[in-house]
């Protein structure tokens, strides 16, 4: 019964863990300007990232490595520092986003100007990964991040004609008025926004945290295989949402106060409080995750000690990088720049990055030395490669699309 | 002297020619008793024409997957040498010289061989 | 770094003056943006009429769309036209509907804030119009 | 991975930019670079592992890497020469390698013990376990 309670917790949380500041406003962005016909990018990023994580989790269970030992030890020193630099900075500025997210919904239940609460929500994560346990901090996080289930809800009470909306995922076309470049930079974004790398940073180092052994493997995938894909489902409703009431209106979204509007005006106050409530909560289980990961990135390239589970004083240099990154994040958002472009950029730069991250997870998952009998699958290579060339792809195209255009516009 | 002197040091052969760079270096657990463990000795310099992706290992296994990513790099390291360190010219005192040269000819050298993993 | 220089490729282009064309373009770009934001507030304000809307949201997103119009009419106004009559036209007709966009927002704001249900039924009519004219504006001028 | 007498290992492969544990599953530092000297019969063998950014910087090349190792140099304590942990404290060689003793003892990372003392350590709450 505990097991069970254990696993259910678990996937409650990959559930609320999935979606950030960076699935809110990109679904919210993209549903309001390309209805669901952009779907599949989110489809075929949950894939990607179900794919990965699982991977690396399991490498973790069997090796006890967290991502960032596999970079650099199968990349060498060089390419693996080059490698550091770019994951470090992408995680960072997503953090900065996340501290920008917490910020702008707090605004939006307070009205209180969102630069106001932006260095009371940078110390507050702050506080939480310097004083709270892991498991506490994922569970109330994950938790409360499933109030955005109200997305869904409201989806069901617009009462739309679903299958005109399986229509447009099943048939995919660009609807008129945006050019394909633009259409491929929104499926990029949705698409890195699906993969963050932070993800598998913070899932990897999580279970090398708490001590995951092979046995842990099938928590692990069950917490996958269930969690992501259901929080990628509150990605399309969030996008369905959007498509439904937004599209019509000619709102295309750039803030976080579009992203909700649609289930105020399906299902009242009520329900766009909830929403709220799960803004906060994911953007600010984001910001732990990311500030954590930064801190996981830059211990494991160097073999510091890391981790939550030992006395701050027992892994200093790791808890110095924590608390740098939560500085720089604050004040990247305190320069005034607009969250949501700092958010729109992080997503398009994580694809970016995605290969230089999903490599090396590929090849040790591969490697007997470390995997043992516990080494990738034929349907887990073929799986692996075909994301492999996919994420190569997105990356070499997401900066060209992004300077052809203009960032979406 | 340090690993670092060895690893990505050009290797010409009794002619000199270039055979490769040093990508790694195969030891036997059976050097001085050190400790709990015999030291890791030399045994042999793995030369192969670039240093890109041999840190993947694929130069090295046969059997590990994913395909494409097999074929990519053993394409990069097409030939693979086992170089005996027995054969290495070490007569010069100090810091060996640069590039390492051979006391044989690279045609004597065996490649097959190298394409196994170890241990 | 390579971060920063791709923000600043996208978002620093200060560009001399377009051809009439892509002046044109800049246009309809500009009325498709500002309709979304006049089209946001509408919205807002509709739900919250319904008693859907919490204050607080309604301000925020109220103000934010008074602050993306603004910036939306800054960009555009920073724009040097070419020197041809239609061109001059086109941005005074547009740039009218921005400003009275803009009053509009402002007065539903601050309607809104004071609950005042009139002149929020009045702000919300004069927007609806600059609405009109910018859809209009737009489909006449696209494609 | 268990290690017999006799086995074979890739030192690059297998060693290099590895993780260094302690007995209590402490992490130390990254294997940065190998020392090695000539037996008697002019083979290489490992002596110790090399670590810190005097062994980390010269393997990056370049001028990061000078610059790295010049901040390594500025860094150390006068005369002190590269950190390294003698071979015969190593008691395996897997995913990770592991040494027979404890962090604290092996004196090799002066900044993580400066940093705990001057930043960390002044920090409220940093000597208990997170509740």
């Amino acid at each position: 019964m505990k097991q069970l309670l254990s696993v259910a917790l678990g996937v409650l949380t990959a559930i609320g863990g999935f979606v950030d500041i960076g699935d809110l406003v990109t679904s919210g962005l993209v549903g309001s300007r390309f209805g669901l016909s952009l779907a599949w990018a989110t489809l075929v990023g949950v894939v990607g990232i179900c794919l990965f994580a699982e991977m690396s989790g399991r490498v973790a269970a069997v090796s006890g490595r967290a991502t960032f030992d596999l970079v650099r030890e199968r990349l060498g020193p060089r390419a693996g520092l080059a490698n550091l630099a770019a994951s470090f900075l992408i995680t960072v500025l997503t953090f900065a986003a996340e501290v920008g997210g917490i910020a702008l919904a707090l605004e939006l239940a307070s009205s209180v100007n969102y630069l106001l609460w932006v260095p009371a929500a940078g110390l507050a994560v702050w506080l939480v990964i310097w004083r709270v346990r892991f498991s506490v901090l994922e569970n109330v996080f994950g938790l409360l991040g499933l109030a955005l289930v109200v997305f869904a809800v409201a989806l069901w009470k617009l009462s739309p004609s679903w299958s005109d909306l399986a229509h447009q995922v099943l048939a995919p076309h660009n609807p008129s008025g945006e050019g394909l470049p633009t259409y491929f930079y929104y499926a990029i974004a949705l698409f890195g926004a699906a993969m963050t790398p932070y993800e598998v940073f913070f899932f990897s180092s999580g279970g090398v945290e708490e001590h995951w052994t092979k046995r842990d493997i099938r928590t692990s995938r069950l917490n996958v295989f269930v969690g992501f894909p259901l929080g990628g489902l509150l990605s399309l409703s969030i996008a369905a949402t959007a498509a439904l009431v937004l599209l019509p209106r000619n709102i295309e979204v750039d803030a976080l106060a579009q992203v909700g509007l649609p289930v105020a005006v399906a299902a009242g106050k009520l329900a766009l409080a909830a929403a709220i409530l799960g803004f906060v909560a994911a953007t600010f289980g984001a910001a732990l995750e990311t500030g954590l990961s930064s801190g996981y990135a830059v211990a494991q390239y160097f073999g510091w000690q890391w981790g939550k589970l030992v006395r701050p004083r027992e892994a200093a240099r790791f808890h110095l990088v924590v608390l740098a990154s939560t500085i720089a994040a604050v004040a990247t958002i305190l320069t005034t720049i607009d969250p949501i472009k700092v958010t729109e950029y992080s997503v398009v730069f994580s694809a970016v990055a995605l290969p230089l991250t999903y490599l090396p997870i590929l090849v040790i998952s591969n490697d007997r030395d470390y995997m043992g009998d516990k080494v990738n699958g034929r349907v887990s290579n073929l799986l692996g490669s075909v994301f492999l060339v996919l994420v190569v792809v997105a990356a070499v195209a997401a900066i060209p699309l992004m300077l052809a255009t203009k960032a979406g516009q | 002297m340090r690993a670092s002197d060895l690893l990505g040091r050009e290797v010409l052969d009794r002619d000199g020619i270039r055979l490769g760079v040093v990508t790694d270096l195969r030891c036997v657990l059976d050097g001085p008793l050190r400790g709990g463990l015999c030291a890791p000795r030399v045994e042999a310099l793995l030369v192969s024409r670039h240093r890109t992706g041999s840190l993947l290992g694929y130069d090295r296994n046969e059997q590990q997957g994913p395909w494409l990513l097999r074929v990519l790099v053993r394409l990069l390291h097409r030939r693979l040498t086992v170089v005996p360190w027995t054969v290495v010219e070490t007569s010069q005192a100090g810091p060996l010289a640069r590039p390492l040269a051979l006391r044989v000819a690279a045609a004597d050298l065996p490649a097959a061989e190298g394409r196994h993993t170890p241990g | 770094m390579i971060a920063g220089a791709a923000v600043v490729a996208v978002t620093g282009c200060v560009a001399p003056a377009p051809s009439p064309g892509a002046f044109e373009g800049k246009a309809v770009q500009t009325a498709k943006a500002a309709l979304s934001s006049v089209d946001t507030a509408l919205l807002a304000s509709a739900t919250a009429v319904r008693g859907r809307l919490p204050q607080p949201y309604l301000e925020t997103t109220l103000s934010s769309a008074e602050d993306s119009l603004s910036s939306i009419q800054t960009a555009f106004d920073s724009v040097q036209p070419p020197a041809t009559a239609t061109s001059d036209r086109l941005r005074d007709t547009l740039d009218t509907l921005l400003s009275r966009g803009s009053d509009g927002l402002a007065q539903l704001r601050i309607a809104s804030r004071r609950e005042d249900h009139a002149v929020v039924a009045e702000a919300t009519r004069s927007l609806q119009q600059v609405a009109d004219g910018l859809d209009r504006f737009e489909q006449e001028h696209s494609g | 991975m268990t290690v017999a007498a006799g086995r074979v290992i890739d030192l690059h492969l297998h060693l290099l930019d590895r993780q260094v544990v302690d007995p209590d599953g402490r992490m130390v530092c990254k294997v940065d670079d190998l020392e090695l000297e000539l037996d008697e019969r002019g083979r290489p063998y490992v002596t110790a592992i090399l670590l810190g950014p005097r062994a980390l910087g010269p393997r990056l090349g370049g001028r990061l890497g000078r610059w790295v190792a010049a901040i390594g140099e500025r860094l150390a304590e006068r005369d002190r020469p590269v950190s390294r942990i003698d071979f015969s404290l190593v008691t395996d060689i897997g995913s990770a390698i592991a040494v027979s003793r404890p962090r604290g003892r092996l004196d090799v990372i002066p900044l993580e013990d400066w940093v705990e003392e001057h930043v960390i350590a002044r920090i409220p709450g940093s000597r208990h376990e997170s509740e």
